[in-house]
Order: C-alpha cells, then structure tokens, then sequence
C-alpha cells in the first residue's frame, strides 16, 4: 500500500552503490591480497551510504504534499503506519544492495564462504539501517539543512551494525567462526524492530508541530 | 620540592611539550567557553532593555499625542 | 460533541489566539473566519490533534482527545491546506490510498462512482500530474462522498473550485450536517449553508 | 528542611536562584582548580614508568568522566523534558550539550597529547577512544538538531528523542568497539598506568574532578538563564526584570 514508489529511486541507489564499491580499486589499485582484505569493509560502508542516501525521501514527499498528516490522523496505530514506511524502504533501498552484493564481491575475489556470509551479514543489517535511520529522517523533517543532519545523527548509530557486519566477512575469510556476530546482528535487528518504528513515530508528532 | 628551577618545570622531565599543549588547549578551551557564555547574556540583556526602551517610548508617544 | 476550552496557541515567540471557547453539536457547522495568519490552520490542526494546545484542553464527547488518540480518528475526516495527492498516482489510486488510509476498504466501483459524482468523469486513471489544481482539490474531496465519520474538518475547501463543484460541495455538506454530522472550515467565500446551527468565530 | 520544588520549576524563579548560586560555584571551581592544580604538579610524584607525562592525567580523566556523565545527565533532563512537558528540564539538557561537548573534545585532545609519547602514536582504534570519538558526534549531532529548529518545543523535543536513542547506544557502541578491536589484535595498547597510584595522585585526580564538576554547574547555570531569557523575552517577567538589574 505505502510502497509505491518510483523506479528512479531504486535505480539511483543501487548505482551510488555499485559506483562506490567500484571506486575503491581504482584508488586503492588492483592487488589482490588488498582488496580482499579490505572488501567486507568496503561493501558495508557503500551499503550504509547507500541506505543513507534515500532515507531523507523516506517521509518529506509526504510531508510536503500533506500525505503525512493523515497518516498521522490515521484510525490505525501510527507505528504500524511507520513500520510499514521503514519496509518499503528496506525493499527500495536495502534489498537490491543485498541481491547486487554478491557480484560486486566477485570483484573484490572474494572466496564462496565469504560472500554467502557477506550476503547474509547484508540481509540481517541493511533492515537495522533502515529501521533507525527513520528516526533521523523523522527529526529532520522540513528543517533546513536536513540531508546532511540526517548523516550527522544517524552515522554515530550505524557503528555497531558496521562494526559486526563487516566483522562477520572478515571472521570468515579468517576462518573464524561467525555465529556469535550474526546472532548480535539478529539480537539488534529485534530490538530495533521493537523500539525503532515506536521512536519514528514520536519523532514524526513532533516534527509535525 | 620536586622542581629544581623554573625550567625544570617547564621541561617536564622532556614531556613539556606534550604536557604544556594539553594543558594550555585546555584552558583556552575553558576560558572561550565562559566568553562565549558572558558575552551571550550581555548581548541578550541589551537586546532586552532595547526594546523594552522603545515600548515605553511608544507608550509615551501615544499618551503625548 | 467536540469541545473546545481555554485554547491558547503561540507561534514563533507571540500568541496568535487566547482563551478560545466553543463546542460543536450534532448537526452544527462553526465557521472560522480570520486574515492570513490569524491561526485559522493552526487552530484546525489543533483540533485535530496534530498539535498541542499551550494550554486548554479540546474534548470529544467529554473525553480529551489526546486520551482517545486513534478512536477519536475514526470519526474524524481532516481535508488540510495541502491535499495529499500524489503526482505519480492516478486519480482513482489516490482516492483508493486516502480511503485506506482512514480506515476505509473502498472498492473499484465505489472510488469511480465517487470520482464520477465529483465531476471527474473519464479522468479517473490519468495521473494526478496532469490534473489542473482544481480538479485535485476534486479529487481529494470525493473522499467526503465516501467516508462515514462524525466531525469533517476543511480547510480552504472551495479554494480553485469552479461554481458547480462549489454547489455540489454545498449541497454535500448541507446533506451530512441533515444526518447529524459536525462541519468545522475555514473560507474566505461566503457560503449559505442550511444548518441547525451555523456559529461564527472570528479570529484577528 | 523544607524546600518548594515546585517553585523552583518556574523559570523565573530557577533564573533569580541560578543567579545566586552562579557565584558560588565559580568560587568553589577556582579554589578547587588551584588546589587541584598545586597538588598535581607540586605534591604528587614523578611516575616511576611514565616520568612528568602523566601529569596529564589530572585533565585527562576528569574531563573524559565529565563528558560521559554529562552526556547521561543530558539525556536524563531532556528525557524528562519531553515525557513531563516540563521547559526548565528541556532547557537544562540544552545547556549542558556544549559543555558536554567541550569535556569531550579535551578529554581526546589530552589523550592523543598523552599516547603521543607514550604509545608513540596520536591515536589507536581502541574500544575507549573510538566511543569518546562517537561521544563527540552524539553532542554534536544534538546541539546542532536543536540550532536547525526554530520552533523551541520542537527542538526540545526531537533533541531528547536523539539524546534518549544515543544513550542506549553508547553501551553498544562501547562493546562493540571492543570486541572488533580484540578480534583484530591480541595485545592491543594498554593505558600503561603503575600498578598502585601515589595517594597524592589519587587525591590530585580527585581535586581537578571536583573542580570540573563545579565548573560545569556554574557554566551550565549561566548558559540556562541564557536560554531562559531568550525564550521568555515575551513575558511580563523578564519585562520587569530590568528595573532590577539596572
């Protein structure tokens, strides 16, 4: 229902995204050992960007054109509403990077194990970035500067979820064992799921004041 | 007394540097913090008595006029 | 009954209104009148509980709608100053998207007849892009056709509205206050409305 | 003892009392600072492994409790502020963030000033100084949603929600820097520190902590009746308060 979007927009960010992964080994240069080392950090801080880059679209046309003030006298409960809101933005902007992760993980030669573990990483984390970075989309609603606030509250956050990402790959291209960071991973993404679309929702009353 | 002389103290044991760059950031610090602060409530006070001035000066003109 | 006591509004540093009191019954319409800035939309979004009053409170049916929450939005229809219509969506989608967002499961048949009664007909699948102004504030009205609540509260409904729209509008309006409905709108344009009670609030 | 809250709650009344307890605490932070600073550079001991360098150490670590326990006193008020509704509390988080943040940029700046000589390197991706890092970022981020609202509700308001998010993310942040760090390195840089400190030491560190202490109420006092003036500028109180102070 809420997720009719235009296509632009998913296209736009999958390419920032592949154009960011794609820009590391022209600036790093093309060894090998390098850019293996270096991949599960580098697709995770592209998928961030990436992810970053829709969310001020996430609730502003709305709030311009007025859709968001019936949303919020909506007879259903707003964090359904915001819920809602924060999947289609997952779909949009999280889950073509999940499925385009993979092939652009080829480039970096990383080996089988590592990229389903970086697929996985990707498809447990990329709905955390979504689910907070609403709250930041949502406190910087129609205040001047907001695309570049929305970086500066929102970045600070992303830091554990960076952090195990990223950590999962580089535990398996080591051979360690990566359980324990997919099970923290899961434990935020259910957190975040719980308290995230109640804190977006607050923030979107108050932003509409 | 652990110093000798002055610039003994100003030595640090070799460390002044690095002793003497915190400490003087530190105060800088401090002290623009409290300008800051100072010269905000200055200008908020004169900003308050201006147009309270020019309230009661309309407040005259009208009784005058 | 929506009650209103002792609302206070300030916007940006000084009050725009003070000590406002009235109440709406079954079958009233109040019409607020005021220039620009007066805080005609900020009193409406205020009644809708998208923003709190300073002070006072606003009840419906002797309960705070802040207490309420989403039962109070059940009866409730709000049409705001912008009106919530998607360029990239057809007339008929929007419609379809605004009733579901109020909790309504319209039908096809039912949004086209709507759309049809509002004077849109044969226009219903283009996007709302290429609809004049007018024709979107007609697209977002053919909600009131549809919807079953208590309370409507317009804002600015027969701006960009050419005659006979505005008559449909009237008669619509003249027709849900007959049922018992509560009307609240601001306009610049005079309207004569048969109602049981029609109150004016002036704001300055 | 009895003392009415409630009356200290007004604005008004918070400004006419901060403006009398302002003096005393900047009293009590340049004796406590002079104390503090005598003991630390007079009285206290050459560190065995560290030699005069440690001496850092009664800035270094009273500014870093600082800047983390303002953060959580911030976050507290501003918390307060929006499920009470209550302006002074608001105004109080408000006027702690930039000394919070100030705490914050020294307790780095000293720190990288220290593991200059000591670890031979200005910074580490270590679990502390990584989260003092994302410390700094929070208090920035909240003071400068505040300055794009104009609205001063909606400024109180969306800065809680952002303080309320950052203070359950902090314990977060913390372990995961940690773990990331220890998954990297074994033996990652350690604060080097001996094994018992000197008791003048301890008791110097301790001074300079309560000289910070006073400080931040006496410059978060002043900083709130800043902001208590400009946001009451409209009210009958603040009208009347020239012909006092004049």
């Amino acid at each position: 229902m809420l997720a009719m979007r235009r296509q632009a927009d998913v296209l736009i960010t999958l390419f920032f995204f592949i154009i960011v992964v794609s820009l590391f080994p022209l600036g790093v240069g093309p060894e090998m050992n390098i850019l293996r080392a270096i991949a599960p950090g580098v697709l995770w801080v592209a998928a961030l960007l990436a992810s970053m880059l829709s969310l001020g679209r996430l609730f502003s046309i709305d709030y311009m054109d007025g859709t968001l003030e019936q949303l919020l006298i909506s007879p259903s409960p707003l964090f359904l509403l915001v819920l809602g809101k924060m999947v289609s933005h997952w779909l949009v902007s999280g889950l073509p990077l999940v499925l385009m992760a993979p092939i652009l993980g080829i480039q970096y030669d990383l080996s089988m194990e590592a990229l389903s573990v970086l697929t996985l990483s990707l498809l447990i984390g990329t709905p955390i970035l979504s689910l907070i970075g609403a709250i930041g989309a949502a406190l910087t609603l129609g205040v001047r500067g907001g695309g570049v606030l929305v970086s500066l509250l929102v970045l600070p956050l992303y830091i554990p979820i960076l952090i195990f990402g990223a950590g999962a790959v580089e535990a398996s291209a080591a051979g360690l064992g990566y359980d324990a960071h997919f099970s923290l991973l899961g434990a935020f993404l259910l957190v975040s799921l719980v308290f995230a679309p109640w804190a977006a929702a607050a923030s979107l009353r108050i932003s509409m004041e | 007394m652990i110093w000798n002389s002055w610039s003994d103290f100003f030595n640090m044991g070799g460390y002044g540097l690095y002793v003497w760059g915190s400490y003087l950031v530190t105060f800088m610090c401090v002290i623009g913090e409290i300008l800051i602060a100072k010269r905000r409530a200055r200008t908020l006070r004169q900003q308050l008595s201006l147009t309270k001035e020019s309230i009661l000066r309309e407040r005259k003109d009208e009784a005058t006029s | 009954m929506l009650t209103a006591t002792n609302l206070e509004c300030v916007r940006g540093g000084h009050v725009l209104f003070t000590d406002l009191n009235f109440s709406v019954k079954s079958g009233e319409l109040l019409q607020i009148h005021g220039p620009n800035g007066s805080g005609k939309t900020s009193l409406l979004r205020m009644l809708c509980g998208l923003t709190q009053p300073n002070t006072g409170k606003i009840t419906w049916n002797d309960s705070n709608i802040r207490s309420l929450g989403e039962q109070y939005y059940s009866s409730l229809t709000y049409l705001g100053h912008m009106i919530g219509i998607k360029d990239d969506l057809t007339a008929i989608e929007n419609l379809s998207i605004s009733c579901a967002l109020a909790g309504l499961e319209v039908d096809n048949k039912m949004a086209l007849d709507a759309l049809q009664q509002i004077g849109l007909k044969g226009r219903e699948n283009l996007l709302a892009r290429v609809l004049s102004q007018g024709q979107r504030r007609r697209v977002s009205l053919a909600r009131l056709l549809l919807v079953k609540t208590k309370l409507w509260i317009l804002d600015e409904p027969l701006t960009a509205l050419d005659v006979t729209a505005i008559k449909l509008i009237k008669e619509k309006l003249e027709w849900f206050l007959a049922q018992g409905g509560m009307v609240i709108l601001t306009t610049h344009q005079d309207i004569d409305i048969s109602a049981a009670a029609i109150h004016h609030l002036h704001l300055n | 003892m009895s003392i009415n809250w409630y009356k200290y709650a007004a604005p008004s009344s918070f400004y006419f009392l901060a403006g009398k307890l302002i003096p005393f605490f900047t009293v009590l932070a340049v004796i406590l600072l002079v104390a503090g600073l005598y003991i630390g550079f007079f009285v206290a001991p050459t560190d065995f492994q560290q030699g005069e360098a440690y001496r850092i150490i009664f800035i270094h670590v009273p500014a870093a409790w600082m800047s983390m326990f303002l953060y959580v006193v911030m976050a507290f008020w501003a918390g307060i502020g929006l499920a009470f509704n209550t302006r002074l509390s608001s105004m109080f988080a408000t006027a702690i963030a930039p000394t919070g943040a100030l705490f914050t940029f020294i307790a780095l700046w000293t720190g990288a000033w220290w593991g200059k000589p000591m670890w031979g390197t200005w910074w580490v991706w270590d679990a502390r100084l990584t989260s003092e890092l994302i410390l700094l970022f929070l208090y920035i981020g909240f003071m400068s949603l505040q300055a794009a609202i104009d609205d001063p509700r909606r400024a109180d308001k969306a800065g809680a929600v952002i303080a309320l998010v950052g203070v359950v993310n902090i314990p977060i942040i913390y372990f995961s820097v940690q773990w990331w760090n220890t998954l990297h390195q074994g033996a990652s840089v350690s604060v080097m520190q001996s094994p018992k400190m000197a008791t003048a030491m301890l008791v110097g560190m301790l001074v300079m902590v309560l000289a910070a202490w006073m400080y931040s109420i006496a410059l978060i006092l002043l900083r709130a009746r800043n902001i208590i003036l400009e946001r009451e500028s409209h009210t009958s109180w603040v009208a009347e308060l020239k012909e006092t102070t004049r």
